[in-house]
């Protein structure tokens, strides 16, 4: 900070107050946040769910959503106090001085207009340049966010682009103006982590060449460490701590920052794979179609006892799929299943009531996977009734049980509504229902992403204890590869609806690998700030190899 | 109950405009042998006795009291409105239900049966029905609830399509719970909000097909009072500048604006917009 | 709906020589003026004009063939396109109108009619015997739809004598016949080839068809050939179906329309004090009854019969059903209008006690009785139902009120069911009333009634030419329907309709039907 | 595009399997009309003798479902037959009825569409404001009220007290075309009123909807007017929504005014089908419910085109 100059300053937060609506009352969300951002730099906002940190960034520009309202504070844009301007006045800024990128490129583009006409309309309205000037200026623009066919691709309706370019063309459209200032919010969360990469140098290199200033949105630390000259860490409405990055990741000085860049160090020691034994669950050369859309093209995957196997893959490869078609949801076109050694009928609606209980499924969604009009005693109550025929006081007894086992105080939760629980307490209530049916195979289909990364480690921790405690196998379904890390025996990649690589997890991380597992592990972003600059150019150097190592989203 | 006040104190003075005017209707409608000086179709004095003490509303061309056939038509009327909308409501949702909880052919052959039955005009196919099978009450009730049955149906297909989507009732379904299980204890409880905010809306439409059709004389049948015939029978009074026979018109445009008002709050507070 | 009531179907003129009763009580037209025109020839009718009349009948299955003529709306259009051999008049006597005159053999049996000469059809052909046989002849034989095919059965031959003659010969003899060919529906349309063509419409009449659109609108043009000189004023007269009686009072108010049939019973008396509204009534046969099968328990115990026909307050029906509108009937179907009414017979009245006597004289005490009604019977037919059970608990007899689907009405209910409500349009002689309705196996004896001196009496009575031993012979069968018979008759209605004042009506109307017989376009003018 | 082919043909296939049960459902169900047919129409002047030459002459002898595929063989030639009840042309018959009805709903349709569309689009623009209350509290009531009570209304005040219009709309083919226009409006204002509100609702309801989508904000935050924002980025894709339930009330505009026609004395199809169905005019009967069932899918058809055509997904294809 000290290197600017007070007069450099473009936004001042002072003492920022922002309430949010639930229900029929105003809580107060965010408490009193300052904010200082000089011209052409790029501030850092992280934190959790609830930390306010996207509130604070739309705040910013003086806006609020619905169900939100600044109440205090003043918030100064090159002098202007956007906190008390109106209306007008503050729709002449935004697109216009302060630009907005979106989360979901594939959301926030109209899907009724051609991009070009997205990008054009507010340079148009805002009187600052002509129609066709200003798609002279797009073409050029798509082509430094090195955007396929850029002459082309403002023609084409947002469906008819992928994610990654969508995100880019997005960033554009933000630059159209060249503005002093651009807020992204969390820009790459919704994409895949190899095609982050190609965004993120994207996005980077962009504001570096106009020289714009940018407040960068995220959870991921090690995103953030490769964007933002400096960091605020936001807590529940409040400032945490605030640095310049590489300062910050060496040396945080508050407990939470710390939390927060140990979050990946979690390690669970490799069970060994049991010599001899057969596997508790074989998937034998499966294929599977949604359709006539084929999906999964002869896949295998052994799953030992007390083990747990992790299915790694990116949006597509059909790893859910798999999932489905384990539980018989989407009975397989042909191949087997077995369980135990017996082979098991296709469709779950053939397979017995012990068949079903003995291989139990934990969903992605907490919030989808619980009833919300149900309490907890029955949620987690019916399978045990349900299976082992359980009533009165021994049901009782047992769901209390369950809720002690998943760390939730019985007498406080057992009467609560699902509705009544925060997203980590909801997945252990979903962790319970499937302990409830006492299974030997839990399928946890990408049970942490959702969830924050603090309360995501606790229910690894959890999981972990219970696998040591009951014997439980997991088949663990991520595209998160720090969770592989953490949690599994054993690692199958899968990529467009084939098993690409698989082993031991200790073999995994070593390289020689296939180009596909390749690009995927060395597209997981890290803390090192110099980590993105390393990546671009080590691929740039096997490129002049020969070696390509492109998304498939490209 | 402090629940029930804190919402009633956040109600939109039209919201409990209409809530005071259901909640009249239905004292008198219940209480109506209570609160009638005579009987419904009971001959009391000369015809058209004007208003005034003994009649305050006067009586009608056979001489019964204007105000008791009055609340007895609201008895009626509301009465087999909300009977038909009832029946209404269980086929629909439980066909409804069933097409998107099974899916598959049954769901194809009850949207197409459905489908088809839309197909026919409404009133056209009343008429049609009624003359078939002949004007009663019963006759009638079955009738409408099974042509507004498609309409529930579609909502409640829709709705159910919503919720079997759920990773809950997937959960369910791998558990090995039966259909029946799935439809009153997953699905139900999460599709009542919808199902009760049109049954407010569809309450209005059967209330108005019965006036409807009473007013072309295939609805409720005389001596029953009623308030669709009870305009027909007066209707040449409005020639001559007399607002008798308005004052049942009235009557039913009263309770569907009420309950339409209670309606659209129950959908505003429902669908989270914010104000 | 309400629309649908059914007009009994042959029906023509009046009875002579009781003009001063039969004719007309046109109430909207004040005394003044009208005893101010009486008697002076030239009745200021006044030529032209567009004339709008709101008919309450009238359906789209409606047609210009006279075979399907059933309603208000048909037997309006008949008298404006077509002329008939004999018309009845205010008085209600059948006077010649295609015919010149006719004449009876003293048996009645033969009837000769001589033609009007250099009468010219729409299409300019002229008027000729071989028409008129051809009309007639379409009524009859094997496979006619018309009504009027068992009012001819009675027909064994018709023969031309010359162009101008047509000589008819009956099965028995039939002092009535002229009413009977003057029916409405036996319309004289022009022939080709022995035969008319139904669906066509061109006739004799005042009017000339301009378009027709059946159960909405009918249109005609003034026919400047008209034989009748004195008839036919208007230039073009326009009827429009209204079917809603809200709708067409409306219209007459608001001026949309000039008259109007059917008014507004319950609001007659607000139509009338309407600042340039007539309100004109006429006294007809129509009658509202309540037939019972005498072939069928419990109804053939004449003791019954009687206690329900004590149980009955006719005043109170006239009073709120007709409101007023209407005489109380005394169980037999003979109008006070009609001819041989027997003024003498005791007026049936509201006796509980009698009721009361006779219910028990017949073993039903504690019988429930069911009573059929739709308001497809007649117009307020359910609540007369519903008065008729308040007046008979009175005396103990236990009636339920059975309401049937007005639609079917008429073939599920009347003469199915064992008692219901009926409607009659009358007849304009006691012969063809009894006839159609009261003789035994007759095809519309609604009570399946049977009594041999009643029979005999009809055969002797059509017959004779004797208007005084006529007389005689149909005040014993009134009586004896009223005593035996197995009907309750406990009205005749009025007609009542409407027109604006700038409508002059005829002087003194025709109460065979309503607006003045049906024949207002060529008997109204502007005023 | 081949993709919209295939859907749309999937739509007329569909429609014309609808239209097909629907004709056996309508036969049928007439088939079971109580009543002897003859003698329903010859009425109380029947005597049996009519009664059997009538039904000798309607070839009523002949089984059902003969008379059924005949029936359906002649309807696909455009050929409906003849009126039992007074034996003219039913294609001549409906046509100037539904001729009628048709230029009744186009009117009220001219009145109410872009009344409602206009009224939605403002509430929307302008949402919890007091126009919007307004609004919306005068819509939510006439919607409430029955018809005849609407029409009565309007004939009282327009007709009868100030007699600016006339009470009944009574037209015919020679009626002129402005006079026609002037003698409907009353009915089509009381359409209007019916409807207006449904569709006005609908269209505030789907802009709304999608004021909470991001790209509404995004647009908002690239400094858009509120105005560009509600019709350019807004409108374009509520409109499925919107075009269907502008359907589903032109539909009901044809389908479903027998009220308005009897309170107004109109010679529409709905009185004819009114008529016809207690006169046991067979034919009539299952004509004019083909053509309503016929109008009913063929809207819903092209809403559902509609639909597809303004959706850009399936437009411009990947």
């Amino acid at each position: 900070m000290s290197e600017h100059n007070d007069k450099d300053i473009l936004v001042r937060i002072r003492g920022l107050r922002i309430e949010g609506q639930s229900g029929d009352h105003w809580t107060e969300i965010v408490h009193g946040v300052d904010l200082d951002l000089h011209k052409g730099e790029v501030l850092g906002l992280i934190g959790e769910s609830g930390a306010g940190k996207s509130t604070i960034g739309l705040a910013a520009m003086g806006f609020a959503r619905d169900g939100c309202r600044i109440t205090g504070g003043e918030i100064l844009f090159d002098g202007t106090d956007l906190a008390k301007a109106g209306e007008d006045e503050k729709r002449k800024i935004w697109g216009a001085r302060i630009a907005y990128v979106a989360q979901s490129a594939a959301a926030a583009f109209n899907p009724a207009h051609r991009l070009i006409d997205q990008f054009t309309e507010a340079p148009v309205q805002h009187g600052l340049s002509s129609r066709a000037q200003s798609e002279e200026e797009a073409k050029a623009l798509f082509a430094r966010l090195q955007l396929p066919d850029p002459d082309g691709i403002g023609l084409r309706y947002p469906h008819q682009v992928s994610g990654g370019q969508l995100q880019r063309a997005m960033t554009a459209m933000a630059m159209s103006c060249k503005p002093d200032l651009i807020i992204f919010d969390e820009p790459t969360t919704a994409l895949d982590v190899t095609t982050q990469i190609e965004v993120l140098a994207a996005i980077r290199d962009a504001v570096e060449a106009f020289d714009t200033a940018a407040i960068y949105i995220t959870h991921d630390l090690a995103v953030v460490a490769q964007m933002a000259d400096r960091i605020m860490v936001l807590r529940h409405g409040n400032l945490v701590e605030e640095g310049e990055t590489r300062a910050m990741l060496a040396a945080p000085k508050e407990d939470y920052t710390r939390d927060l860049l140990s979050v990946r160090s979690f390690r669970r020691p490799e069970h060994p794979i049991p010599a001899g034994e057969a596997p508790l669950l074989k998937v034998d050369n499966v294929t599977a179609a949604y359709g006539d859309v084929p999906v999964l093209h002869g896949v295998s995957v052994d799953i030992h006892r007390k083990r747990t196997v992790a299915i790694v893959g990116e949006s597509g490869s059909g790893k859910s799929t798999l999932a489905r078609v384990i539980t018989g949801l989407l009975p397989a076109k042909s191949g087997a299943v077995s369980y135990d050694g017996e082979e098991m009928p296709l469709s779950y609606k053939q397979r017995g009531k012990d068949q079903l209980r003995r291989m139990q499924m934990i969903y992605q969604m907490p919030d989808t996977a619980l009833n919300p009009r149900q309490r907890i005693r029955d949620v987690i109550g019916r399978p045990v009734s349900f299976y082992l025929g359980l009533t009165g006081k021994q049901l009782e007894d047992r769901v209390r049980e369950l809720l002690t086992m998943i760390e939730l105080d019985p007498d406080d939760y057992i009467d609560r509504l699902t509705t009544e629980l925060s997203g980590g307490q909801k997945q252990r209530i979903c962790i319970a229902r499937a302990l409830a049916a006492e299974p030997q195979l839990i399928i946890c289909d990408e049970v942490t992403s959702a969830l924050d990364q603090l309360v995501a480690e606790d229910i690894l921790k959890l999981l972990q204890r219970l696998q040591d405690d009951l014997g439980l196998s997991y088949m663990f379904i991520t595209h998160d590869l720090a969770t592989v890390r953490a949690i599994a025996d054993e690692v199958v990649v899968m990529y467009q609806g084939k098993v690409v690589e698989h082993g031991p997890k200790t073999e995994m991380f070593k390289p020689p690998h296939h180009d596909y597992t390749d690009l995927l592990l060395s597209s997981v972003p890290e803390m090192d700030p110099d980590w993105l600059d390393k990546l671009l150019a080590d691929r740039a150097e096997q490129a002049k190899q020969g070696r390509v190592l492109k998304a498939a989203d490209h | 109950m402090d629940a029930t006040l804190r919402l009633l104190r956040s109600a939109p003075p039209t919201a409990l405009f209409g809530l005071f005017i259901i909640f009249a209707y239905s004292f008198i409608a219940i209480f109506a042998p209570v609160l009638t000086p005579y009987g419904e179709t009971e001959i009391v004095g000369a015809e058209f006795e004007p208003w005034g003490e003994g009649f305050v509303l006067g009586t009608d061309s056979l001489g019964r009291d204007m105000l008791t056939r009055l609340i007895y038509g609201a008895r009626n009327t509301i009465g087999i409105a909300f009977l038909t909308t009832a029946l209404a409501f269980l086929l629909g949702s439980v066909t409804g239900f069933l097409a998107a909880t099974i899916s598959g052919w049954v769901d194809q052959l009850l949207s197409r049966i459905v489908d088809v039955l839309m197909a026919i005009p409404a009133l056209i196919f009343g008429l049609l029905v009624l003359t078939i099978v002949g004007t009663s009450i019963t006759n009638m009730v079955l009738v409408i609830a099974v042509l507004e049955s498609t309409r529930v149906f579609r909502l409640a297909r829709a709705v159910a399509m919503g919720i079997v989507v759920m990773d809950y009732v997937e959960a369910a379904r791998l558990r090995g719970e039966g259909l029946w299980w799935i439809m009153t204890r997953e699905v139900l409880p999460n599709a009542l909000p919808p199902l009760v905010a049109e049954f407010g809306l569809r309450f209005c439409f059967v209330f108005l097909f019965i006036s409807a059709l009473s007013f072309l004389g295939l609805g409720i049948q005389p001596p029953t009072a009623d308030w669709g015939s009870m305009v027909r029978d007066n209707a040449t009074l409005i020639t001559f500048g007399d607002i008798t026979p308005l004052m049942p018109a009235a009557a039913i445009a009263l309770l569907t604006v009420a309950v339409n008002f209670v309606v659209d709050w129950f959908l505003h507070k429902a669908s989270g917009l914010k104000e | 709906m309400t629309s649908n009531k059914k007009l009994t179907a042959p029906l023509s003129g009046d009875v002579s020589r009781r003009g001063f009763l039969g004719g007309t009580a046109a109430l909207g037209i004040t005394a003044a003026s009208t005893s101010a025109l009486m008697g002076r020839k030239a009745y200021a009718a006044k030529k032209g004009g567009h004339l709008r009349a709101g008919i309450g009948h009238g359906s789209t299955t409606d047609s210009l063939d006279p075979a399907t003529w059933e309603n208000g709306f048909s037997l309006s259009m008949d008298y404006t396109l077509f002329n008939h051999l004999g018309e009845v008049d205010h008085t209600g006597g059948v006077k010649p109108e295609l015919a010149e005159s006719w004449e009876a053999s003293p048996d009645a049996k033969t009837w000769s009619f001589k033609l009007r000469k250099g009468v010219e059809f729409h299409n300019g052909k002229s008027l000729e015997a071989e028409d008129v046989i051809a009309s007639i002849q379409y009524h009859m034989g094997e496979d006619t739809k018309s009504p009027a095919k068992s009012l001819l059965k009675q027909v064994t031959s018709i023969k031309a004598d010359g162009k101008h003659e047509v000589v008819i010969e009956l099965e028995s003899g039939n002092a009535d016949f002229p009413y009977v060919i003057s029916d409405y529906h036996i319309a004289i349309k022009p022939s080709k080839d022995g035969k008319i063509d139904p669906t066509e419409g061109i006739g004799t009449g005042g009017y000339v068809l301009e378009n027709y659109e059946p159960g909405v609108r009918f249109m005609a043009n003034k026919n400047k050939n008209y034989f009748k000189s004195d008839r036919g004023h208007f230039d073009q007269v326009e009827m429009i179906t209204i079917i809603d009686l809200a709708a067409r009072q409306n219209a007459l108010t608001t001026g949309e329309i000039d008259m109007m049939d059917r008014a507004d019973l319950k609001t007659v008396h607000l139509l009338k004090r309407k600042p340039g509204i007539n309100v004109m009534e006429t006294v007809g046969y129509k009658h509202y009854t309540f037939p019972m099968r005498t072939d069928t328990a419990p109804f053939d115990n004449n003791e019954l019969r009687l206690a329900l026909k004590y149980a009955l307050d006719r005043d109170e029906l006239v009073k709120k059903i007709l409101r007023g509108h209407g005489v109380v009937g005394n169980d037999h179907p003979i109008s006070p209008t009609n001819q041989y009414h027997a003024d003498g017979l005791a007026q049936r009245s509201y006796d509980p006690d009698k009721a009361k006597f006779h219910f028990k004289k017949a073993g039903m005490d504690g019988t429930v009785i069911q009573l059929s009604a739709a308001d497809a019977a007649f117009p307020g037919a359910v609540d007369a139902a519903v008065l008729y059970k308040e007046h008979a608990a009175k005396a103990g007899i236990n009636i339920e009120v059975v309401r049937e689907p007005n639609d079917g009405y008429w073939s599920n209910v009347w003469m199915k069911k064992g008692w219901g409500a009926c409607y009659w349009g009358g007849r304009p002689t006691e012969d063809w009333m009894f006839t159609t309705a009261y003789a035994a196996g007759a095809d519309w004896n609604d009570t399946f009634w049977k009594h041999d001196r009643f029979n005999e009496l009809l055969l002797a009575a059509r017959a004779e030419l004797d208007s005084d031993k006529r007389r005689t012979m149909y005040y014993e069968m009134q009586e004896i329907v009223s005593n035996e018979g197995g009907v309750v008759v406990p009205m005749f209605a009025n007609y009542v309709f409407a027109a604006s004042d700038k409508i002059l009506p005829s002087e003194q109307m025709a109460g065979n039907w309503e607006l003045d017989g049906a024949k207002f376009a060529e008997r109204w003018s502007f005023a | 595009m081949a993709q919209i082919m295939k859907m749309v043909a999937q739509r007329f296939a569909l429609g014309f399997l609808t239209l097909f049960v629907v004709s056996l459902i309508i036969f049928l169900g007439i088939e079971l009309l109580p009543g002897d047919i003859a003698e329903e129409i010859l009425g109380q002047g029947a005597t049996p003798e009519t009664v059997a030459a009538f039904r000798r002459e309607l070839g009523l002898d002949v089984p059902a479902h003969i008379r059924y595929v005949e029936w359906l063989w002649n309807m696909l030639q455009g050929d409906m037959g003849r009126s039992l009840a007074n034996k003219r042309e039913i294609s001549e018959l409906i046509g100037l009825r539904f001729g009628n009805t048709l230029f009744l709903a186009v009117t009220a349709a001219a009145i109410s569409v872009p009344l409602a569309l206009t009224l939605g689009v403002l509430a929307a623009l302008y949402r919890y404001s007091f126009y919007d209350r307004a609004v919306n509290v005068v819509t939510l009531s006439s919607i409430s009220f029955p018809e005849f009570f609407v029409a009565y209304i309007l004939i009282f005040f327009l007709a009868v007290t100030y007699p600016v219009f006339p009470s009944i709309a009574n037209i015919s083919d020679a009626t002129p075309f402005w006079d026609k226009v002037y003698k409907v409006l009353l009915p089509a204002l009381t359409l209007t009123l019916v409807v207006v509100a449904h569709m006005m609702r609908m269209t505030r309801a789907a802009i709304i909807n999608l004021l909470a989508s991001p790209y509404i904000e995004m647009a908002n935050l690239k400094g858009l007017s509120r105005a560009r924002i509600i019709v350019k980025h807004a409108l374009p894709n509520a409109l499925a929504p919107i075009i269907n339930v502008v359907v589903i009330n032109l539909a009901y505009l044809i389908v479903g005014v027998v009220v308005v026609e009897v309170v107004f004395v109109y010679p529409g199809l709905g009185q004819l089908m009114v008529d016809s169905v207690s006169k046991r005019d067979l034919p009539v009967v299952q004509a004019s419910a083909m053509i309503f069932a016929g109008t009913y899918v063929l809207l819903n058809l092209l809403a559902d085109i509609l639909s597809i055509l303004t959706n850009p997904r399936l437009l411009h294809p990947r």
